[in-house]
């Protein structure tokens, strides 16, 4: 049984740690401000989810347990939401995707935006 | 009277949050004039416990001392909070008219309660007996300075408030270190334990490096010479009133922690043998007297021409110190208590001036002596207190300060001094030539004397001027006694 | 020998970086910003003077020996509080001086605050011709 | 880096990674508070004069060698100090040895709660808490002073309107923050009486308590918040802070102990230091959220100002 838990556990544990890793490559490679953060928002999410899952199966107590259950629905919560305003923000602000910049990138992107 | 020592601190602060309960202007006028009255009555009984049974030690939440914090009244801080709790007193009797025309009606209020917290900063800080709440204390009466100095109504007070925000800032932390490094020596922060404990650790580096933060700290409140730049401006754009406590009253007070810190916390021993401190602080004082003399000359606001004043004033204060001897310790503690008088008295009279007029520029003052003329005679009498004639409290303390100086054989800084206070002769000079032998501007014919709340406050200061000029038994022997105990004689 | 005081030096570097953008910067937002830094690092030294090798958090429980000195975290809490305080006041300075003033670089306000009182001193020597 | 924004996110980052080094540290109540305060308030009020003020910072350097010069003398004397300095963590430095112990070993007896950094705040220092609660109150005090604006009353229709218009806008993040504020509250509510055991106190609350009023008060408009929590009103609570704390020192003295002493408040000792560390620590919490609305009020208030003016003029110029 315990064998079991620790090898669920660390499973978790490696998932989220893989995706944390994959949303940093993310903020690096991407070339826009939109996809960025799409990359950082999403894996957040899931990655510290993965994360939070993964310490409850280690937890030794029930308080513990029920500690990391809050910040996991905190998390589920607000990262969505924090996304969300940042992009908005940036919306607001008039920053504008970087879409497929080639040789007819004007057009693409007038037609896309007027 | 077991508790006077807390209930001189606790009364004014407990004070200020009731005046925002009471709201209306002139009921909390009445309520920090009493308040200010009932902490001079406090100081008093002080002195008076203290004189006759020594040191008193009030152990706040009743834990014993390294533990808990204390409060520690000797003769050197029963002065100082007798000079505090009197200007503050004095001064408020003029705070309700001088603030009418200088101050917003809707922050009247907020000015009280800004002012008393002020002084309980300052009363914190010298009766607390621990390092760190020196720190504490020292924050509650800088916040509320910088707030009172903005309260002016040029914008120009704004940008002074700033910079004092920033130096005032820089030197706290710098305080705020060395009481780190001391206590990572000794592992306590009450200032009995540490004269303890620091000379078993006196020759470490970090010691040395904890003395010169503390130091410099308190030099940059103090506006000691070459640190002064944020003092002039500060002094010139706040309200009147506000000027005048602080003059009396701030630079005392940094004073009064340089001391403490040199002899009671480090040691004689340490701070003067160990270190240059006494080359040091002669150099400095002398050069702010005269640097600061020489530029109040040219000075076109009289509010800024008293500002410098106050930067030469120190420097003379600072000189005292320097000598390392009983006489000069007396000297500067003599000086400190005269200085608050005649400043105040001062810039008392100005805010009248600038309750008539409107401002404090030189050429505005032409002809005001028949026009005010108890107030001009207020100015010139202060004037000639700070170059030290007989008869007015100056004179006495520069003759011990002189007496102190041949004791050590200084003929050439004798000199130097006297020519600073010939200095001081040219600057009073002009404002008397502008008072009294210039015709008045046509803008200002109908303006009429001060107030009588002024008056009072004024004249209040300048009698206690005289008197002290010519009794001087109760100065002198506090003073004396105080510097005795801080070297470790029996008074 | 070194390792053990490797912590202070840090600090060392992280308080003169405050210190020297609270002196060499104009704009007084990032003077502001300078100071809290500067302070900020003042708290890491007394922190890191507060810890024992092998110590816990000072919060008494069963089978706990060892704990860090509580002492100068107490001062720290006191002295975050004073520090936001200055901070918070700065700040409604700063708003103070950019409507009064139009400028919050410090150059500017020395130039506009020369300039009326170059007008008064004309005034003057008029006045007393 | 001249844009200011940018500055004042590395602040905060900087704040915040602190915080996690004070948790290494051991120091868990410090780490709470500056994460609250350095990371939270400090950045927020930041950003608020920022909007103001605008972004951009002249990168001309002011007196570059005179700071070079100070730097250098001030920290190579620093470096000069450090050299005898205790090594890091050792036990056997004096600050471990010579009051501390009394904290660490006494304190269960004397004061009975768990938490030593709670006691020695509220009980051994009592009176540089008190100081610390009187110099926040200063800093209200003193931005109430410099910023206040008169206040014009403001018609409900607008309000309704501005409302509206604004709902449309914040629609996703008001939904959430109206699921969040309470459990914010609550979770407040949680560290003021929990001090005593966990880290904690009245102090983490306070700020925690107000960020969740400012978060309401950013979403949902200045003038709603006020209907509710008023100007006066926020004055009267930060008094009534220090007031509170005070009196618990007042009716000390008055039943015949020292200042502050807690053990003559009931007939058992420990209790009447449980019972004056709780009342102390309610008071330092009224004056911090009080003091902290009353900041962001003030800030906010005056920005409405100035847009206001702004539109004015741009009307009067068209």
């Amino acid at each position: 049984m315990d064998v079991l838990l620790e090898i669920i556990a660390s499973l978790c544990l490696f998932i989220g740690s893989f995706i944390c890793i994959s949303g940093g490559v993310g903020i690096l490679r991407f070339p826009d401000f939109y996809t960025r953060m799409h990359a950082v928002g999403v894996t957040d999410t899931l990655g510290a989810g993965m994360i939070l899952i993964g310490l409850m199966f280690y937890s030794p107590d029930f308080l513990t347990l029920s500690k990391l259950l809050i910040i996991l629905l905190l998390t589920l919560l607000i990262s969505p939401t924090t996304s969300h305003v940042l992009a908005k923000a940036a919306m607001q602000n008039e920053l504008k995707p970087k879409l497929q910049q080639k040789d007819s990138d004007k057009e693409l992107n007038s037609s896309n935006y007027s | 009277m077991l508790h006077l020592p807390i209930l001189q601190v606790v009364i004014p602060l407990m004070a200020a949050p009731l005046c925002l309960l009471l709201k209306r202007p002139q009921l909390v006028w009445l309520f920090a004039l009493f308040v200010s009255t009932v902490a001079f009555i406090i100081s008093l009984l002080l002195l008076q416990q203290v004189s006759t049974t020594g040191v008193i030690s009030y152990e706040l939440g009743g834990w014993q001392a390294p533990w808990g914090i204390e409060y520690r009244i000797d003769q050197l801080n029963a002065l100082l909070l007798i000079i505090i709790s009197a200007t503050s007193t004095v001064v408020l009797i003029a705070a309700q008219t001088s603030i009418e025309k200088e101050i917003p009606k809707n922050k009247h209020t907020l000015f009280y309660i800004l002012y008393l917290l002020s002084l309980t900063g300052m009363l914190g800080i010298v009766s607390t007996g621990d390092a760190f709440n020196v720190f504490v204390f020292l924050e509650i009466s800088s916040l509320s300075a910088y707030s009172l100095i903005a309260l002016g109504k040029k914008r120009q007070a704004l940008w002074a408030s700033f910079q004092y925000l920033i130096m005032g800032t820089i030197g706290a932390t710098f305080i705020l270190i060395g009481i780190g490094l001391m206590y990572q020596m000794t592992g306590t922060l009450n200032m009995e334990d540490l004269s303890q404990r620091l000379p078993q650790v006196a020759q470490t580096k970090t010691v040395f490096t904890a003395f010169t933060f503390i130091i410099v700290g308190i030099c940059l409140k103090l506006a000691l010479f070459p640190l002064h730049l944020w003092l002039p401006n500060a002094y010139a754009y706040a309200p009147s009133i506000v000027t005048a406590f602080f003059a009396a009253t701030a630079t005392k007070v940094a004073i009064y922690l340089l001391i403490r810190f040199t002899f009671t916390v480090f040691g004689l021993s340490f701070s003067f043998t160990t270190l240059p401190l006494q080359g040091l602080f002669l150099v400095l004082g002398l050069m702010g007297i005269i640097v600061a003399s020489s530029a109040a000359i040219y000075q076109k606001n009289i509010k800024h021409l008293f500002a410098y004043s106050s930067i030469a004033q120190v420097g003379f204060i600072i000189i005292g110190l320097s000598t390392n001897s009983v006489m000069g310790l007396t000297a500067t503690l003599l000086h400190l208590f005269n200085h608050a008088i005649m400043k105040g008295a001062i810039f008392l009279a100005l805010g009248a001036v600038v309750y008539q007029i409107g401002n404090s520029q030189l050429v505005n003052f032409s002809g005001l002596g028949r026009k005010m003329p108890l107030t001009m005679a207020a100015i010139v009498i202060g004037g000639l207190s700070l170059i030290g004639v007989p008869l007015t409290a100056g004179f006495i303390s520069k003759w011990y300060l002189l007496t102190a100086l041949i004791e050590n054989n200084w003929w050439p800084v004798a000199i130097l001094i006297l020519l600073g206070s010939l200095l001081t002769v040219i600057y009073v000079w002009r404002i008397v030539e502008v008072i009294y032998f210039k015709e008045p501007l046509a803008e200002n014919t109908s303006v009429t004397e001060a107030p009588i709340l002024f008056l009072i406050s004024i004249w209040t200061l300048i009698i206690a001027n005289f008197y002290f000029g010519i009794d001087t038994r109760f100065s002198v022997q506090l003073t004396q006694s105080a510097a005795q105990s801080l070297f470790g004689l029996s008074p | 020998m070194i390792t053990g005081l490797f912590n202070n030096w840090i600090v060392i570097v992280l308080m003169m970086s405050g210190l020297y953008i609270v002196i060499a910067h104009g704009n007084l937002i990032k003077k502001l910003i300078g100071l809290s830094l500067f302070q900020t690092s003042v708290f890491i030294l007394y922190i890191s003077m507060a810890k024992v090798e092998g110590g816990t958090a000072p919060i008494l429980a069963e089978n706990i020996k060892e704990l860090s000195n509580p002492l100068p975290h107490v001062l720290i809490l006191t002295a975050i509080v004073v520090g936001i305080s200055t901070t918070a006041l700065g700040l409604a300075l700063v708003i103070r001086i950019k409507e009064a003033y139009g400028s919050i670089e410090e150059e500017d306000i020395q130039i506009l605050d020369n300039l009326p009182q170059s007008k008064t001193q004309k005034k003057i020597m008029d006045g007393e011709q | 880096m001249n844009d200011l924004f940018a500055v004042v996110m590395l602040l905060g980052i900087y704040s915040l990674l602190s915080a996690s080094f004070f948790v290494a540290m051991d120091a868990v109540d410090v780490a709470f508070t500056e994460a609250a305060v350095g990371a939270g308030i400090s950045t927020l009020l930041m950003l608020v004069v920022i909007t103001m003020t605008g972004r951009k910072e002249n990168t001309k350097r002011h007196k570059p060698f005179l700071a070079l010069i100070v730097v250098i003398f001030t920290g190579g004397l620093l470096l000069y100090g450090t050299f005898d300095i205790p090594h890091f963590g050792s036990a056997d430095s004096p600050i471990h040895n010579h009051v501390t112990p009394r904290y660490i070993n006494d304190s269960i007896n004397e004061i009975g709660i768990p938490n030593i950094v709670t006691s020695v705040l509220a009980s051994y220092r009592a009176f540089d808490t008190f100081g610390e609660v009187v110099v926040i109150f200063t800093a209200g005090i003193g931005i109430m002073a410099l910023l206040s604006v008169a206040h014009h009353s403001e018609d409900n229709h607008k309000i309704a309107a501005v409302n509206d218009s604004m709902h449309e806008r914040y629609l996703v993040i008001r939904i959430v923050s109206k699921i969040l504020i309470p459990f914010i509250l609550l979770f407040a509510l949680y560290v003021q009486f929990h001090g005593d055991f966990g880290p904690g106190g009245g102090f983490q609350a306070g700020v925690i308590f107000a960020a969740g009023i400012i978060l309401y008060s950013m979403l949902f408009g200045l003038s709603i918040t006020r209907k509710v929590i008023s100007q006066p009103f926020i004055q009267i609570i930060s008094a009534v802070g220090v007031l509170l704390y005070g009196s618990v020192g007042l009716v000390s003295l008055l039943q015949g102990g020292n200042f502050f002493d807690y053990n003559v408040l009931l007939t058992d000792p420990v209790a009447g230091q449980h019972l004056g560390i709780l009342l102390i620590e309610l008071g330092v919490g009224c004056t911090v959220t009080s003091v902290m609305i009353m900041i962001f009020f003030n800030f906010a208030e005056r920005r409405e100002l100035q847009q206001h003016n702004n539109i004015h003029n741009k009307d009067l110029e068209s």
